[in-house]
């Protein structure tokens, strides 16, 4: 099964997201807290994108495709320009989070300890960025 | 509405009822209460979440930015009443490990008294 | 798909776990570099259990089951016994174990980067190791 | 015979060829040979992998633990030929930085004179 949502490049349109994804969740067979984290760590990366590569213009928009199997969710998020790959970034300690005070620096953290497996590639321009979570579990 | 933030100064101590949800749209809500105690000379600051649904990390990024403050000028920081579901967002960072966290406000308070 | 393997626990018969493995991933939509790497892996934690668990007693034995699905791949390894937790264990540096030169040290790690998630259980004294792949990737 | 192993002394160098597969139950092998060459002296180890075919990290924790060793007594060590499935697993754990990896015997020769 597919879903897609377009998503606007503004933070209040956060919420929008959360709802779309819980209500995908719901079906599956993820605990309520495993769920909770899915939509954090798919929030984190659209985030990112809004704030850091589309600078919060609501004018500009990055697509989601949610898909869905017996045992795999895919979350593919797709954007056009400048592409951020974050399985080449590496997140600071902690503590190093701590002590730099500037009230950020914990999303791709999340998103890394949360999701299964990561994967990023740029193609003409588009930026696509898969999260994938593991399902089953027995 | 989103979030809802409710400022309680008590005795000894301030609570702080977060209720709703949290995210990168109004983390700044947040940094502006705990300025504000900061700077109004809050000593023990307790933050009621027990009607917090959701934190990403934009909000979990204010409660860090003040965890070295707090402990140069000796102000007790407690959170209680985490649903599961965000505590356990807490924990995936091991941030239970740096902030103190109860589960009831009475707990919490013996913490601070 | 269900396969399944019980391996002596003698590291001569860890040449037959790789055929074993072999024959199964040739079939999947992993390349050859990623099917080599799932082979090392579950070779590493069949051979932790020999040597660290088993005492290479080759009249005990370790049980594999192989799971395969569309987009997901379940290595399912039991024994019983004293269990041994792979997610609490903490790996160290890798120059930390150049520094103890004690020929070893270096399994689990491969076996966390190169598998999608780990999950360990014991259960009426049978410890269940379960590695999981992701095959899908588009 | 699941490994084969090659000594071939020449002039300033020795080279070592892995023939096959190692793991926990012949890692053994390839410790004592490398031993045995750095009692002997060895200066400059080469190490053809060209034909093998696979290794564990019996096998890698072998070398690793001769790198310090090597440093101490300027003995060179260089691997050359790795199929690219073998090289891989090199460098999922990085040991490609820390060990000289490449891909002819030209190259590698190169590396020791
Ligand atoms: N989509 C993106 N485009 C550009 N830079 C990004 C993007 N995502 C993350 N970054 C960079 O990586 C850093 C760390 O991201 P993150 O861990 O989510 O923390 P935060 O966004 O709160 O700073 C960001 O501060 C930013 O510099
Ligand atoms: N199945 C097991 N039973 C008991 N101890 C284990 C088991 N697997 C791993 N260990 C412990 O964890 C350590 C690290 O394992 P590993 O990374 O595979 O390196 P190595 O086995 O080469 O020492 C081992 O040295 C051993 O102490």
């Amino acid at each position: 099964m597919k879903h897609e949502l377009k998503l606007y490049c503004d933070t209040t349109r956060l919420s929008e997201l959360r709802n779309f994804l819980g209500d995908i969740l719901e079906d599956t067979s993820l605990t309520e807290v495993d769920q909770h984290q899915v939509i954090l760590a798919v929030e984190e990366v659209c985030a990112n994108l809004i704030i850091h590569s589309h600078d919060c213009n609501p004018k500009e928009c990055i697509d989601l495709t949610v898909k869905k199997s017996a045992d795999l969710m895919i979350f593919e998020i797709r954007d056009f320009g400048q592409g951020f790959n974050i399985l080449e970034y590496q997140e600071p300690d902690i503590s190093f989070v701590m002590k730099s005070k500037r009230k950020g620096g914990l999303g791709i953290i999340l998103v890394k300890r949360i999701m299964d497996k990561i994967e990023f590639e740029t193609k003409a321009n588009i930026n696509i960025c898969r999260l994938f979570k593991i399902l089953k579990s027995k | 509405m989103m979030l809802q933030i409710e400022k309680n100064i008590e005795n000894e101590h301030s609570v702080l009822s977060l209720i709703g949800e949290i995210d990168a749209s109004n983390s700044v809500e947040l940094d502006e209460v705990i300025l504000d105690m900061v700077q109004g000379g809050v000593r023990n600051l307790l933050v009621d979440c027990s009607q917090l649904e959701y934190i990403s990390s934009a909000g979990l990024g204010v409660f860090m930015s003040y965890l070295e403050e707090f402990q140069e000028k000796e102000i007790k920081l407690v959170i209680f009443g985490l649903k599961e579901k965000v505590f356990q967002v807490f924990n995936i960072l091991g941030l239970d490990q740096l902030i103190k966290i109860k589960s009831t406000k009475k707990d919490a308070l013996e913490e601070v008294l």
